[in-house]
């Protein structure tokens, strides 16, 4: 099970800004290891965010996007208390949902 | 005094290539202060203090027992502000410990774990990242905290000696001492400024900021593992994890750090 | 240049009387010789090739080690620092072929390098200058350091007279041989760097051709 | 680009009301349409080739594209940017490095309930042009930053 991520919503004059840390290796395949093997890729393929249930953001992301990722985005509308979940899933099919409340 | 001055200008005769360089030279440093102000908003360290949390809290060991009444210093447990009055004199061990050599005991007395392989295993091991999520998380109870050292304790004042004695200690085949690069201000190693550790100016500038999440790596680092790797890049063998040697250095620069507020955990390159 | 080669041959006789003791930092206490031998001691353990014999002293840093000394004015440790310095003068294995310089394409190489001789570093690996880590060298690299002063237009500026070319190679190789405690490793002395590597780094410095002295 | 996925590719999509909210948000967001990841986008090893298996055609530079990110990184795993489009409806916002192995970092679909402002951190194997690519009206625009990969430690 992947750990879980930091999600931090704040809404202003009617935006929500949505700032999310993800824990993730982002393995490049590029890499080797002390033996000189090569690290097979391991990176989160696809992010979505949902604001209260519906889908507002989507990406789609590739491995040179930095380990550890962290994501900020900008929702029309959106008031304190309203959910934002957030979702990523992986190349090797894992997925981690997380979510949080706007303040 | 004279003569050595005069070997330094001979060296620096007609070198100093001057303004341009120095413009340009600027312009990289605000280059650079602006990328770690993009770093500073969203800080992985966050995910670090969080898995922090959740072990301290976990019953773990031969007595299923969770880190919560652990005796950082300021009482059993106390979290809150610890990690600001670190290194200090523990009665019940009888030694000056950090936060991570304190963790240790905790370990060892409330859960009944054998801390020796987590002294041995290599940082980037499994063992040392849950020492290092733990330490994130405390210090980051201090977070916005003076620091508060004290040296009335006759074994903290010699544990400040030391680690002053440590850090003018040359050595090795590079004849590195922590000085050797920390013991002056305003210089660079290639374009990380050094700040003089030495100096109640300096110093601060260091330890407030460790823990700190290593962007270089994806790494959590804590001042351990921090201290290890200044003595490794100093051409010296390792230093045992939680050795005098290493709590000294940290007793010399919390010491000096004297109300500064902390700023942990940090982001660094 | 002249003056400083003529002093640094008279130093050892200035330098003979009263070194020892002579306003040596007092560090207070619990911090006397035998508690910090004994901490040293108990507080590291070897690694790779980085082994405790690392910790062991010669005079130079065993001298260094004191900042009252290493950067005192009284006299006396003025004397020693002179003492030092004649000694490390003493080590410099001057180029075996009288060749001065090498290429400056594998010196700029050298220079950017700052690996080798750390505990996760591979014995019999070519070690690297570190020389960008502390200067300025080449316009075209940004990110130097500046713990050491800039040796952007080295040889522009000192030209490449026996000289220059005597006193940039001892420097190289052993740096405390000029000025006691300087911050610089000593290269040669030390066994870091090859004999060939000092002088593809003199080239980068000296050669009119390096971009150093574009 | 814009097929829907099946349910077997997509690990969060599995379950049946996950996939009840998918579709229903696909119901009331017909431009944002769940794609499959582009693998051939994101394996292309060059710009014109990145460009290409996405469809950007003709890209243009635009001062209405804005990439901020810092003249110099410390160090290049992690080099944070940010891309905001003052085009009127943006749908999509990429990020491109011209000199990584993959040319494609990272691909944002932009619906009508988000601004098209984005975030993230990118890892660059040197010093390169980093482009940020916004698709307006099926049209593309650009806006480029040469970002200076440089060396902050001992490097040992």
């Amino acid at each position: 099970m992947p750990n879980p991520m930091k999600i931090r919503a704040t809404a202003k004059d009617g935006v929500t800004e949505v700032k999310v840390l993800m824990n993730h290796e982002m393995e490049t395949g590029f890499r080797k290891d002390s033996s000189g093997a090569v690290i097979p890729a391991w990176f989160i393929t696809d992010v979505t965010a949902k604001l209260k249930d519906k889908v507002v953001m989507q990406a789609q992301w590739g491995a040179s996007v930095s380990k550890n990722p962290f994501l900020a985005f900008k929702i029309k509308g959106g008031a304190a208390g309203d959910k934002v979940v957030v979702t990523w899933t992986d190349n090797k099919g894992e997925t981690r949902t997380d979510e949080t409340t706007i303040a | 005094m004279r003569l050595r001055l005069i070997a330094c200008l001979a060296l620096t005769a007609g070198l100093a290539a001057g303004g341009a360089a120095r413009a340009e030279n600027d312009q990289s440093i605000e280059g650079i202060e602006k990328y770690r102000e993009a770093l500073r908003d969203g800080n992985p360290a966050e995910l670090f203090e969080a898995q922090g949390e959740e072990l301290w809290k976990k019953p773990d060991g031969p007595k299923k027992a969770s880190l919560e009444k652990c005796d950082l210093g300021l009482g059993a447990g106390v979290v809150k502000g610890a990690y600001a009055q670190l290194p200090r004199y523990f009665k019940d061990t009888d030694r000056v410990q950090d936060a991570e050599s304190r963790l240790l005991t905790c370990k060892e007395k409330l859960q009944g774990i054998d801390v020796g392989p987590i002294i041995k295993a290599p940082f980037g091991s499994h063992e040392k990242d849950d020492m290092n999520a733990l330490v994130t998380y405390i210090s980051g109870q201090s977070k916005g905290m003076p620091v508060k050292v004290s040296l009335s304790h006759p074994k903290e004042k010699a544990m400040f000696n030391l680690g002053k004695r440590m850090f003018y200690y040359e050595g090795g085949p590079y004849d590195f001492a922590c000085a050797t690069c920390h013991g002056q201000s305003g210089a660079r190693i290639r374009l990380q400024e050094l700040p003089a550790l030495a100096t109640t100016k300096g110093a601060p500038v260091g330890w407030t900021s460790w823990p700190a999440y290593r962007v270089s790596a994806g790494q959590m680092w804590g001042m351990q593992w921090r201290l290890a790797d200044c003595f490794r890049q100093q051409r010296f063998p390792e230093p045992n994890y939680t050795s005098d040697a290493t709590i000294a250095l940290s007793m010399f620069m919390s010491a000096l750090s004297k109300d500064a507020k902390m700023d942990t955990p940090g982001i660094k390159r | 240049m002249k003056n400083i080669v003529k002093l640094v041959a008279l130093l050892p006789l200035l330098a003979a009387p009263a070194l020892a003791g002579s306003n040596a930092t007092d560090w207070g206490k619990g911090a006397g010789d035998a508690a910090f031998s004994a901490m040293l001691k108990n507080s590291f353990h070897d690694k790779g090739i980085a082994t405790l014999s690392r910790l062991k002293q010669d005079a130079t840093q065993a001298f260094c080690s004191d900042p009252a000394r290493a950067t005192g004015a009284s006299k006396a440790a003025v004397a020693a620092r002179a003492k030092i310095e004649a000694e490390n003068l003493a080590t410099i294995k001057w180029p075996t072929d009288g060749k001065w310089l090498g290429d400056w394409k594998a010196g700029e190489k050298i220079a950017q390098s700052g690996r080798g001789m750390t505990s996760s570093d591979k014995a019999g690996e070519a070690n690297g200058g570190n020389c960008y880590n502390c200067h300025q060298i080449s316009k075209a690299e940004i990110a130097y350091g500046t713990i050491g002063p800039s040796l952007h237009n080295y040889g522009k500026t000192r030209g490449n007279s026996e000289e220059t070319m005597r006193y940039t190679w001892g420097k190289i190789y052993n740096a405390k041989a000029y000025n006691a405690c300087s911050n610089m490793p000593r290269a040669g002395h030390m066994g870091i760097l090859t004999e060939a590597q000092i002088r593809d780094l003199m080239a980068l410095l000296l050669d009119p051709a390096s971009p150093v002295n574009q | 680009m814009t097929t829907l996925p099946t349910t077997s590719r997509r690990g969060f999509l599995r379950g049946a009301s996950a996939l009840g909210l998918a579709v229903s948000a696909l119901a009331a967001l017909p431009r944002l349409a769940l794609a499959a990841w582009n693998k051939a986008a994101f394996d292309a090893k060059a710009l014109p080739d990145a460009y290409k298996a996405m469809g950007v055609e003709n890209p243009t530079a635009s001062a209405d594209v804005q990439l901020i990110a810092s003249d110099i990184a410390e160090n290049g795993a992690v080099v944070p940017v940010q891309a905001i489009s003052k085009i009127p409806n943006t749908t999509q916002i990429s990020f491109l490095v011209e000199k990584n192995p993959n040319t494609l970092a990272a691909l944002f679909d932009i619906g009508p309930d988000m601004l098209p402002d984005v975030t993230t951190r990118l890892k660059m194997g040197q010093t390169s042009n980093v482009i940020a690519l916004v698709k307006a009206d099926g049209k593309y625009f650009t806006a480029t930053k040469e970002i200076k990969v440089t060396l902050g430690g001992c490097g040992g």
